[in-house]
């Protein structure tokens, strides 16, 4: 069987298992934040991993997650609450409102003659300003008024409001993961990551640089707004100042970077470490040592694994396993925490200690290239001859 | 209405010296050094800080807090440099290490200041609403003591980068720093120094903000709306664009307030920045470079 | 120890584990640069514990509040205010015997001011944490997430801050800023009686309003309502509106705005502020060398508008200021004493008690009198009890009035800056004795 | 039958003429050699033919197509490839996955699994098998160059343009070039090949193409050319060394 083949069988392993929380969560009368835990990691997951796709995949750095994020929730707000839409209808809107956006973006700006790096990021970070402006401008965008999402209706087949946002998260999480493992393996994304070493050479040896980039930019947006409009309906109320900010592009940058930029998955790992990590901290009611402590990690672990901790856990998967399997029965098994979330995430964050050990990898020594590109990526802090 | 224009374009141009103060330390370090110091924001927030804390609890002018906040910037400048050659960090990892930086820098700020707001109020701070006439037109002492220090910084760089062995040695690293270093240039001296210069500047900054706004730890997120587009358009490492930048971000958000409201401003200064970006993306204010 | 100190500390020691590994062998070349980071981490491990109310003299197992506040982010600044308010609530309750006979403790989390932060938060409170109670946190957005977490859990929600009346339908939401169902209508017209209670009233009038919905449901009524608000109440009155100007959130160049201002010389300028728009406006007004005739501030941070130039005279509404007759009763002066002296402690610059900290301590006073009267903690019969009985607090005896989703009128009053302290001026029967609006 | 004819390419780079009018007409099948001193235009004929540089004016028949109105990918689907002096393999690959990215794209579409399995054929071409899987930066620099060859060749090209293949490279190493060069060519491909050693040109093209100063100054037979006056001044005029 290929590889592909496998990892699909995987993929609908892990929607199969997943899905089965909220009714498990239910059958033992388990906290239902369980629920809401795991709906606001896929939130993250699906922001992180459309990002990567644009970013770590074709190079071109882009602060403009915001401004996806931003459309989608204020289609779903606009079309779900002032026009009446039904909901999932409005959903689809805010995900192809986006993307295409995010088209309208790159057929400006990859047009660009000069574009460096710089200028696309920059761009993108300008985007978001001006959607606020916009939005602040017009009342039947928001006008200052802000919209009010409690109580949009949602189907019944959802479930109850925590079931129907582990649903709808999950399923563009879902989707946004698996688009992005279907383009690792593909030429498609072997492209973009030829775009990502050397834009000029690639285009040269065949690849269309302007078709791909737009493809990445468009599926960034597409994915980044269709999760923006499930999230409307956390936020409960939508303002420009709580949608248009810089949490969403940051938080995407520092889980990405952190979890590793150059394989599909790095962003999922990152996405689920710091949410969990920031979730923990908070619940711990540490007040401000909590900024303090989110800072120090960002720093240590940015120098410490700079490949990202993906490469270095898979480098070391037997082992990474392990731990994290002894630590998760350890601390059940003792009753060590209060719940379930706190056993999962001192496992998570040992197992990132084994992420942390020095590397003993030497020159000529690399798996072969199963999955493509990630055993070279880990060399890729070492500098060029 | 041509009065109110008027005064709003003085304004603008006044507080455009502001911006670049609080621009070009930032500029700086990512033109020259490729680092992106999002940290920078809390030295100008530090600054304004401790502007606030000498005033308030000894009596000081603010304009003296320059005697404390500027070597405390240019120390606190030289050692970040030091960290990030030491850390070997590249671009992006600047970004979310200065990010780590700068959250930690607001945990500390909101420890000792408490999260409520401050002001340099009454007597203490002459220079709050200081101002003298010029026909109708009000000029405001504090925003123009920023833009004389903009001035300064932006003539002061230039001498020092177009006429010194210092400058000669910045622009070859901004050419290639592995060639500046075989031909002998200690590159890692004349980083430190220059980000020491740098955080001096943002630092003054805070000097200048403390006198007449409200101080509150998160107003540092308020910024990045401000000095984004005023880096982007000077473009980077150039004090003398950061100025001028400083001055159009200024003066369009005050044309734009007055013909249009205060919502559109942001509109405005945002569509002028993406114009920029699409038409001379190398910055208003550099010449295109022939490499 | 307690289970919430023993989580910290666990926590907190496999951080400074995880950075001992960082620091003794992460980074292929940069070993030497994460000293920092994991000393700051060791040595709050020990500080960790006493960040909670330790109340272990009392035997029971306490009763926990669960709420969250914005302890950082854009809201933070006025919600240092509610900390401070809170802890010294939980610190009297436990002191006069608790609730129930059981001890309370205050479980407040930041919220970061993000909305959906706040929600989850709630739903983390209640059903993985247990809390016995939930109190609302503060702002408007935050609130509103949290309500909706509170209503699908069926949780009583007392809340303090929440600014736009008409959007909240929750049967059990306990709203304690007193401000009334339609505020749009009541609130200007309370400003506009003590407008014209002085003598003087305005014949121009301009408005300067934040774009932020609270204030713009105060300017404009309910969006899609033909309500009206502050500004059609002010030409029903028959003033001029001689400008209406709104601005953005987090506005920080004021010179242009202050010049439109200053053209206009309007009699009364109407600012629709937050926090510090109110000295802002004001020193970029002296700057260009116009002193403002009559001015009102709607929410202004108390402490930073006693400073700003030109602020004598400055009109905003109120709930609460420690003098009489507010403080005749003596435990409301003795509350507002302490809350002075804990507000210094906690290194607020401006430590009176007054509006913000008087809605967050009715918010409690609710929260237990529903407790109390209900006897227990089931949330239906506090919610019963709330809307069935009148409550009486500091702000006086509130009747939540259920066919107004809870809201009870409009108790807000007017105070101004005079000879430099802020004084509740009208209405007459709580002005500070010998006061008046002076315009 | 020429592979591909040229007329009248014409590049500017701020005021100054890099190719000025040149008229280029490459035999199928055969080898072209492009000389020129330094700045003479060659790199740059060569990166406007590739579709690296926009030509101001001209023309370029390659198989039908005007070259100068394709994009580089365009280009590539045509059938022409080229290498890079200083070589630019895409570093988080291995030479593997270099080569397989050329085949996937270069002249046709293939698919990812076709292009894993295909690429070991030019490794071995190229005697890279054993370096196939390390990380780009354990090659050497003739490594390097011969996987630029190998990255070429797999897309599959009918005409290939290679930039200076043997600069900065040993004796030895240049030997094993120019056989590989051969190689290459006896496969049936069309080569450009500009070259600083003017003893391996002559040796190798059948057609020598001289620059000067963004124009064609002699055209023809290696022997030939070489000898002719103003071929001469151009080289010894300016500073050129002769390798």
């Amino acid at each position: 069987m290929t590889t592909r083949g496998k990892a699909l069988i995987g993929f609908a392993v892990v929607a199969v298992v997943l899905n089965l929380v909220p009714t498990l969560v239910e059958a033992f009368d388990a906290p239902g934040f369980y629920v809401t835990f795991m709906f606001t990691a896929f939130f993250w997951i699906a922001q992180a991993v459309s990002w990567n796709i644009l970013t770590g995949y074709s190079g071109y750095f882009s602060f403009g997650q915001g401004a996806w994020f931003g459309i989608g929730v204020y289609t779903t707000g606009i079309l779900a609450v002032k026009h009446g839409w039904p909901f999932l209808l409005a959903l689809p809107v805010a995900g192809v409102l986006a993307g295409l956006s995010g088209l309208v973006l790159g057929m400006v700006v990859f047009r660009l003659r000069k574009l460096g790096g710089e200028i696309f990021a920059l761009t993108t970070l300008a985007i978001a300003f001006v959607l606020a402006s916009v939005a602040r401008l017009y009342s039947f965008i928001d006008g200052g008024r802000g919209i009010f999402m409690t109580g949009t209706p949602l189907p019944e087949f959802l479930g109850d409001f925590r079931t129907a946002m582990f649903r709808m998260t999950f399923v563009v999480a879902f989707l946004t993961v698996l688009t992005a493992y279907l383009l690792y393996e593909s030429r498609i994304g072997w492209g973009l990551f030829a775009i990502r070493d050397d834009e000029p050479v690639a285009h040269g040896l065949g690849v269309p640089v302007f078709r791909y980039k737009m493809l990445a930019l468009g599926i960034n947006a597409l994915f980044g707004g269709l999760m923006g409009g499930v999230w409307s309906l956390q936020i409960g109320f939508v303002t420009v100042d709580d949608v248009f900010n810089i949490r969403v592009p940051l938080f995407v940058i520092l889980m990405s970077v952190l979890g590793g930029m150059k394989h599909w998955m790095g962003p999922v790992v990152g996405a689920v470490i710091i949410y969990s990590l920031t979730d923990r901290l908070n619940s711990a009611g540490l007040e401000d040592l909590n900024q303090v402590i989110i800072g120090g990690l960002l720093i240590v672990l940015v120098l410490a694994v700079r490949e990202g901790i993906y490469l270095r856990l898979r480098e070391r998967w037997k082992l990474s396993l392990a731990v994290f399997a002894a630590a998760m029965a350890i601390w059940t098994i003792f009753d060590l925490a209060t719940s379930l979330i706190w056993d999962f995430s001192y496992a998570s964050l040992i197992t990132v200690g084994v992420a942390l050990l020095p590397s003993r990898r030497r020159p000529g020594e690399s798996e072969p290239p199963s999955a493509g590109v990630p055993q070279t990526a880990a060399a890729s802090d070492r500098s060029p001859p | 209405m041509n009065e109110v224009l008027n005064q709003a374009i003085v304004s603008g141009l006044l507080i455009g010296g502001l911006y670049a103060v609080m621009s070009v330390g930032i500029s700086l370090t990512w033109g020259v050094l490729k680092i992106i110091n999002l940290a920078h924001f809390s030295f100008v927030l530090l600054g304004a800080y401790v502007t606030y804390e000498l005033t308030t609890s000894f009596g000081w002018d603010p304009l003296l807090a320059l005697l404390v906040v500027i070597p405390g910037g240019f120390l606190t400048g030289m050692i970040m440099q030091i960290f990030f050659e030491l850390a070997k960090v590249d671009e992006f990892q600047s970004l979310i290490i200065s990010f780590g930086i700068f959250i930690i820098f607001q945990s500390i700020t909101r420890t000792i200041w408490s999260a409520d707001f401050r002001r340099i109020g009454g007597d203490l701070n002459r220079y709050e609403s200081m101002s003298f006439f010029i026909g109708d037109i009000a000029v405001q002492v504090a925003p123009l003591l920023a833009f004389c220090v903009a001035v300064a910084i932006a003539v002061g760089m230039s001498l020092l980068l177009g006429r010194t062995y210092f400058g000669k040695a910045v622009r070859a690293i901004v050419d290639d720093p592995e060639i500046a270093r075989a031909y002998g240039i200690d590159v890692r001296r004349v980083a430190v120094i220059l980000s020491g210069l740098a955080t001096a500047f943002s630092a003054t900054a805070g000097v200048f903000i403390a006198t007449f706004q409200s101080l509150t730890p998160n107003m540092s997120f308020g910024w990045f709306g401000i000095v984004f587009p005023v880096v982007i358009l000077g473009g980077l490492g150039s004090a003398v664009g950061a100025l001028g930048a400083g001055v159009i971000v200024g003066v369009a958000a005050g044309v734009a307030t007055t013909e249009w409201g205060p919502l559109s401003a942001s509109l405005v200064t945002f569509l002028i920045l993406i114009g920029a970006l699409l038409f001379r993306p190398q910055g208003l204010f550099t010449r295109e470079s022939s490499t | 120890m307690s289970r919430s100190v023993r989580r910290r500390l666990q926590l907190l020691a496999v951080l400074a584990a995880l950075a001992l590994v960082a620091t003794a062998c992460g980074g292929d070349d940069s070993s030497d640069t994460t000293a920092g980071p994991s000393a700051t981490t060791s040595t709050t491990a020990g500080g960790g514990g006493d960040a909670t109310t330790t109340t272990e003299a009392m035997n029971d197992e306490p009763i926990v509040v669960g709420g969250s506040l914005a302890l950082t982010g854009f809201l933070a600044p006025t919600a240092a205010i509610h900390k401070v308010a809170g802890d010294l609530f939980v610190e009297r309750l436990n002191a006069s015997g608790g609730l129930l006979g059981r001890p309370v403790v205050w479980d407040v989390r930041d919220d970061e001011s993000v909305p959906d932060q706040a929600a989850s938060l709630y739903e983390r409170l209640i059903s993985e944490e247990g809390v016995d109670l939930i109190l609302g946190p503060y702002g408007t957005g935050t609130i509103t997430a949290a309500m909706a977490v509170a209503e699908r859990e069926g949780f009583v929600f007392p809340h303090h801050t929440a600014s736009l009346t008409y959007a909240y339908t929750y049967a059990c939401h306990f709203p304690t800023w007193p401000v009334g169902l339609k505020t749009n209508i009541s609130n200007p017209n309370i400003v506009y009686d003590a407008l014209e209670a002085s003598g003087n009233p305005p014949e121009t009038i301009a408005f300067v309003m934040n774009e932020f919905p609270g204030t713009q449901l105060i300017a404009y009524g309910p969006p899609g309502s033909d309500e009206g608000g502050a500004i059609s109440e002010a030409r029903k009155r028959g003033w001029d509106v001689v400008a209406e100007i709104n601005f953005p959130t987090g506005t920080s160049d004021w010179a242009p705005i202050a010049a439109q201002v200053a053209q206009a010389d309007p009699d009364f300028i109407y600012v629709g502020a937050l926090g510090v728009d109110g000295p802002n406006l004001l020193t970029a007004l002296d700057a260009i060398g116009y002193a403002p005739r009559g001015h009102f501030y709607q929410w202004p941070a108390p402490g930073p508008m006693l400073g700003a130039p030109n602020a004598e005279g400055a009109f905003s509404v109120a709930t609460f200021e420690p003098h009489a007759p507010f403080t005749d009763d003596p435990e409301a002066a003795e509350i507002s004493q302490q809350f002075a002296e804990a507000a210094a402690a906690a290194g607020l610059p401006y430590t009176a008690f007054e509006t913000q900290a008087s809605v967050s301590w009715v918010a409690w006073e609710v929260l237990v009198a529903g407790v109390e009267g209900a006897g227990s903690l089931d949330q239906d019969a506090i919610c019963d009890y709330l809307i069935n009985n009148p409550i009486d607090t500091l702000l006086g005896t509130i009747d939540f009035n259920p066919d107004e989703q809870n809201y009870y009128g409009d108790l807000s009053v007017v105070k101004q800056i005079q000879n430099g302290e802020w004084i509740v001026v009208h209405p007459a029967n709580v002005a500070k004795p010998g006061t008046a609006p002076i315009l | 039958m020429n592979a591909l004819t040229g007329t009248g390419i014409v590049k500017h780079f701020g005021g100054i003429k890099a190719l000025d009018g040149v008229d280029v007409a490459i035999e199928e099948g055969k080898i072209l050699g492009l000389v020129g001193p330094n700045g003479s235009g060659k790199s740059t004929l060569i990166n406007v033919l590739s579709g690296f540089y926009p030509a101001d004016q001209g023309k370029v028949d390659f198989g039908g197509a005007d070259l100068l109105r394709l994009g580089p990918h365009e280009i590539a689907g045509a059938g022409l490839a080229r290498t890079f002096q200083i070589p630019r393999p895409f570093r988080t690959m291995t030479a593997r996955e270099n080569v397989a990215l050329s085949y996937m794209f270069g002249q046709r579409r293939h698919s990812l699994a076709a292009a894993r399995r295909a690429a070991g054929q030019w490794l071995e071409f190229t005697d890279l098998e054993e370096v196939g899987d390390l990380p780009i930066d354990q090659l050497t620099l003739h490594q390097l160059k011969f996987l630029e060859l190998a990255r070429a060749l797999a897309t599959e090209p009918t005409l290939l343009l290679l930039d200076e293949v043997l600069a900065g490279l040993n004796p030895t190493e240049v030997e094993e070039s120019i056989r590989m060069i051969q190689r290459i060519h006896d496969q049936g491909v069309t080569l450009v090949i500009v070259e600083h050693l003017v003893r391996v040109v002559t040796a190798l093209s059948s057609t020598l193409l001289v620059l000067d100063q963004g124009r064609v100054i002699a055209r023809g037979h290696p022997e030939v050319v070489m000898k002719q006056p103003e071929v001469i001044r151009a080289y010894l005029g300016s500073k050129w060394e002769h390798a």
